[in-house]
């Protein structure tokens, strides 16, 4: 780290020289190449065989709940799904590289890294069925997933906001002793919020152990990366802030696996910030409201599902007689039975009773939020086949 | 004439615009070649060119102050914030610039050429971050106009205004009508008049008033307390800043009653001004409390939508216990 | 008992929050070695440790957004925006983070340990930028506290209730008073009820309700109002969320008038709620129409400060109309 | 530039290679050591006689305004005053790069760029007694100057506010074919607002004309720069965001002189941003409500204090033989009269009538103002001595 101090150090020149950006050079750590072949010369054991199937697993999973729920938003069962395909390597081998106490703020591209945490089939339903067993209590649209029992942060529908809540959450942590870190999971697109900078900023200054993971997946919607910002990526800002850096092959599970460790290491040993930038690709729509024909081609999405996550692990796994086929085709057929089945049960499951309009506004509701629920109840008495789904709790 | 629905004439008046006004330009989130996530700047960057509707990195807090410097250039600047729910980042360009640069500069400079869209309110399934109604956080910020169309013909034409008008503006577009509400739209240019309220439908027991989407229903209660033989005045008031006291006033001196429905929570709500003045200007004409019928003081509840709403039913039970006072 | 003036009192009630929770911690701009602007955070920093009473980078955005975090991480988060006129870049931390935290996770994660002090209003020749009450902007997010202090009494007390409430509270400090109040306050812990309002003076003729900085003038107002014979009932209402009708209503029951004094501009201004809420309590004991003594709806402006404010002898003339209605 | 797409290009490493901030070094440009002895070995001209005269000139006016003020507040002639000490060669010699027809959008300590522009000492007056003269017609704090027709945006408050809005204003600029560019000052403070963040991405990615210049003066009032960034300044940032940068040493005239020549020409040539980062030191307090003593030491002053941007650039003068000491001496002695001068014709005059305070909050008064007004007229009729100093003209 150079001398913060705002002159110290400083070397004179004495023509005017212009620095642009191309002066940096931000390399893309990768350890599996596109075909799946380490290129590690190092050879360095990563994880062990069951932390390899359970991250194997979990993409698997990932895309296989992705899948459905697609469907299930098609059918019209749930009003909007997000899916990650594409950067299942990202999110999950980030948190396969975490500790089960460290904190995760996600974006809402994330459920890989809940997936691996142990979020449940029927948790994931019903959040997406906002039905009254979800946890959030219905009051959030599907995908915005939290369990505080896993340390996974409820997602926040509004971009960059999570970055600075990273770094004070992460302070907190620091100064309980607790040997835990936060790790922030965001867009691109994302960081070109005020939040990204304050966030970052403050997190160098305070000395924030926090991992800020970007997934740099070339779009925001419809916004390519190169109308989102003018710089080399999202890593060259890091420099920026005197953050440590790590740019990662998003769709390398090693190399994201390795990247997060050590940025982890580096956060928690150190007492500060890690931006780790994962290059990858978004490749579903970016939700089920999304069309991205109106602005992609066939040709470079092409590309991309040729660089597939999934695939390219199981090479290595495969190479390491780790790859157990027949296992993994019963996971997946299990699983898809799984998913199946939680739907069926989630959509039956009714959504809270009408009291729980109230609740969580406040620690306990007070006197005028008890009086607006009290109206609403004798209202829904009076009509209740205008509210079917909670006149029959109205009590 | 055309038949067009909420988008394709807000889509008509910012084309109109741009042919008219060479420095107009049309900015924010993916409103580019993609045409907006709700496709209202369809077609404005092959009309147009990149330079003159280009989409932006993601960031409102940039949107709106690259709009405020824009605009105090001299530029009509057309700037869209995809969601109402995502315009807090831009408050403080909004509230503290924005709105206060005429001033502040004893009219040197000002915004005055500066437009704001927004896509706001319920109803969409969208919970508490698609479905918000923020007019009332911008009613309470002098220097500002704001302004929201109830239907495609008055949106083509309060739109148009808000973009003429010397004054920084922020126009709210009732996001579940985009689709839903077809009319009638003149293809060429008009405009509506901002800070008046539209009479939507005369009567003498009382008096309703509503904007955006809930001016449908405000009528469906209207209709249904028709049929008990009450007689209901229904407004839109259209302009929430400055708005319209007197066609209020002249109404309710009328009525001696008052209801005001919105979507957003009821403390704070832009109905509490309404009460407020009118309880002061009609006072002696007032023959039941002034109404309020609104959402919720809680964010506004996905799986508890239909309960959350100021609907038709609550208006209407609001409107017979306002008559039975 | 010491005799505290309003900046000591806060600065008392933080050394005793920060002794009592281990995790309390203070941090804004200039807060830490410095103490502040206002000095209100001195000696903190020696006292607990750079590490639980730190000067921020300069972003409100920031700053709320850390204290978002670590609230949620069950830290007692204390912030400082150094003025409230620059409060608005953390809009969105606060209204759709902080505020909708517990409700929108089902009450799994929350920032209930946060409070956010910040020093606000006019009368000290800031102009616009140094001057304004933007309580009314907050009174209408559901989810947050949002209380005001007159005096160093109640400024220990209340700060000290905000900061062991387990939801997130705005607390705005009247600057104007930081030198000027000075009185008796206790040097232990002791705590105000949040969401009760004050009787300062009881009276039978005319309720007056201010908060903050506003309540000596509407006390003067009194005075002179008194001097006519009128007798005024002075409320200070300090808890603008949730708001204490309870309180206002049995004043206005007995007296039949309202009078509401505030800084902020009077359109969509925290009185419009009141007052509404109000003609719907007590209809039918009103005499007169509820008064709004309030700031024009203009950017609060330098050279006419004077002129802007609602100072006693408005108050005055207003209480005189009220009661000649 | 780099390629901006956001993976092609992309060089790929194989061990995890963390970047930090140490691995940029950007160099200060310094063309008069601190002894005023040119050290540019090319000798450029920089320019004429005249030209640095007037640099001089306003240099020295700026100074002895600043002096002045401090008085004046002192004895409680005006309420608030900010002096820029120390930073003159920063705020003059910038503006002397720069057309007439550029807009300058300032922070608020960059009275330097204003006199250069040629505001009158009356106009500065006025402003700071809020006088009916005052174009801003006294509606804001001392020292928030404003002049459409110097080109020079109207001084806001909230601090990084203007960033963006440079970049839109630059925008407009271009669209309207104008050869002017916008230049945007601000302190190394206000670069951690969110809007520094959005402002320099969006003008990046939309091409903006424009020049950011920061005094990085080493204080946010009582905060020093290594509590404000932990990167290697603001200049480093630059490189995030892919905009051409340069650092300067702001107390040295020629140096800031030719960097934002050179910014300029290229913000105008090439149709970017360009930061300039120039290196200077808040000699004075931060204002006039200020105490630095509480927060730094003497010993820090004074070694800026030798560092006087004043001297070094006489020096230089004198060397070549520009500098009439007479005719100096004059000229302050002339201005301190002329100052003096105008602060009592300014004091005299009244504020404006009342009817301004309702005016320009639109283009025309609504009703509702016009109510109010009203209202408050024949408020202030009943007691006009409660409202001296609207009373006279209140009709
Ligand atoms: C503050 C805010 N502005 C706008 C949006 C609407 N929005 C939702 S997702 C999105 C694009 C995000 O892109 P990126 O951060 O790159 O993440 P990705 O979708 O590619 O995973 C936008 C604009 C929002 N949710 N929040
Ligand atoms: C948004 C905002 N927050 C806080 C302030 C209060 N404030 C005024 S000046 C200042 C310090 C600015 O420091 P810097 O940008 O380095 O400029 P300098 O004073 O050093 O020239 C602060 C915190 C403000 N004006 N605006
Ligand atoms: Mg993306
Ligand atoms: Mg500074």
């Amino acid at each position: 780290m150079q001398n913060r101090n705002h002159l110290s150090n400083v070397k004179i020149s004495h023509n005017v020289s212009v620095i642009e950006n191309g002066l940096l050079e931000i390399p893309m750590l990768q350890l599996l190449n596109e075909q799946g072949v380490e290129i590690n010369p190092k050879k360095v054991k990563f994880f062990d065989r069951d932390t390899a199937q359970k991250i194997l697993n979990s993409m698997h999973y990932t895309r296989l709940l992705d899948d459905r729920m697609i469907g299930a938003q098609r059918q019209g069962r749930i009003s909007f799904y997000l899916a990650s395909l594409g950067e299942e390597a990202a999110t999950v081998a980030s948190a396969a590289a975490l500790e089960p106490q460290d904190m995760i703020m996600s974006q809402y591209r994330e459920q890989g890294a809940l997936v691996y945490r142990g979020y449940t089939t029927q948790q994931f339903m019903n959040q997406m069925f906002s039905n009254k067993d979800d946890p959030n209590k219905g009051r959030q649209m599907p995908i915005h997933y939290g369990d505080k029992a896993l340390n996974f942060m409820t997602v926040s529908s509004p971009l960059g906001t999570q970055i600075p809540q990273a770094a004070g959450y992460a302070y907190g942590q620091k100064m309980a002793g607790q040997s835990a870190i936060t790790i922030c999971f965001f867009g691109e697109g994302a960081a070109s919020e005020g939040d990204f900078h304050a966030g970052l900023n403050m997190a160098a200054v305070l000395n924030c152990p926090c991992v800020f993971f970007c997934r740099n997946n070339g779009y925001a919607i419809s916004t390519p990366a190169d109308e989102q910002f003018a710089g080399d990526g999202i890593a060259s800002r890091g420099i920026g802030y005197g953050v440590k850096t790590i740019r990662v092959d998003g769709n390398d599970v090693l190399a994201v696996y390795s990247a997060t460790a050590q940025a982890r290491k580096i956060a928690l040993e150190e007492n500060c910030p890690v931006l780790v930038e994962a290059m990858t690709y978004r490749l579903s729509a970016h939700s089920t409201s999304d069309d991205p024909s109106g602005y992609r081609s066939k040709e470079e999405e092409q590309k991309w599902a040729e660089r597939d996550p999934i695939v390219r692990f199981e090479t290595w796994m495969q190479e390491k007689n780790w790859l157990d086929k027949e296992a993994l085709e019963a996971y997946k057929t299990k699983t898809r039975e799984e998913i199946l089945a939680a739907l069926k049960v989630a959509e039956k499951i009714s959504i809270c009773e009408i009291d729980e309009i109230i609740n969580d506004v406040y620690d306990t509701p007070p006197w005028h939020l008890e009086k607006q629920l009290k109206e609403l109840k004798s209202h829904i008495k009076k009509y209740p086949e205008a509210y079917p789904k909670t006149a029959g709790s109205n009590k | 004439m055309a038949k067009m629905n909420l988008l394709q004439a807000i889509n008509n008046a910012l084309i109109l615009s741009m042919q008219k006004h060479p420095s107009a330009m049309v900015f924010g989130e993916d409103v580019g070649h993609f045409g907006g996530v709700f496709r209202a700047t369809s077609n404005l960057q092959e009309k147009f060119g990149k330079s003159r509707c280009f989409n932006t990195p993601l960031t409102e807090q940039g949107i709106i102050g690259f709009a405020n410097g824009l605009a105090s250039q001299g530029s009509y600047a057309i700037a869209e914030i995809q969601f109402a729910d995502y315009i807090f980042p831009a408050f403080d360009q909004i509230v503290n610039e924005t709105a206060k640069f005429r001033y502040r500069s004893g009219g040197q400079f000002s915004c005055g050429s500066l437009t704001i869209r927004t896509p706001y309110g319920g109803g969409i399934a969208g919970g508490h971050y698609h479905s918000q109604s923020p007019e009332a956080f911008f009613a309470h910020v002098p220097g500002l106009k704001v302004v929201i169309p109830r239907n495609p013909y008055q949106a083509k034409g309060l739109l148009l205004s808000s973009i003429e008008d010397p004054n920084p503006v922020l126009f709210m577009e009732p996001k579940r009508l985009y689709r839903a509400a077809v009319g009638d739209v003149p293809e060429e240019e008009y405009t509506l008049p901002l800070g008046k309220a539209d009479v939507v439908k005369t009567g003498s027991d009382i008096t309703l008033l509503a904007w955006g989407a809930q001016v449908e229903v405000i009528e469906k209660a209207a209709s249904m307390a028709e049929q008990d033989g009450i007689s209901c005045e229904v407004i839109d008031l259209q302009s929430i800043l400055p708005w319209d006291v007197e066609t209020v006033c002249q109404s309710v001196f009328k009525t001696g009653r008052l209801l005001i429905n919105h979507e957003a929570p009821m403390t704070g709500g832009f109905a509490s001004e309404i009460a407020a003045t009118i309880q002061q200007e009609c006072f002696l004409y007032l023959e039941a409390p002034i109404a309020r019928v609104t959402g919720l003081d809680t964010p506004y509840p996905l799986a508890h939508e239909k309960e959350y709403m100021p609907d038709h039913l609550k208006t209407y039970e609001a409107i017979r216990r306002t008559m039975d006072y």
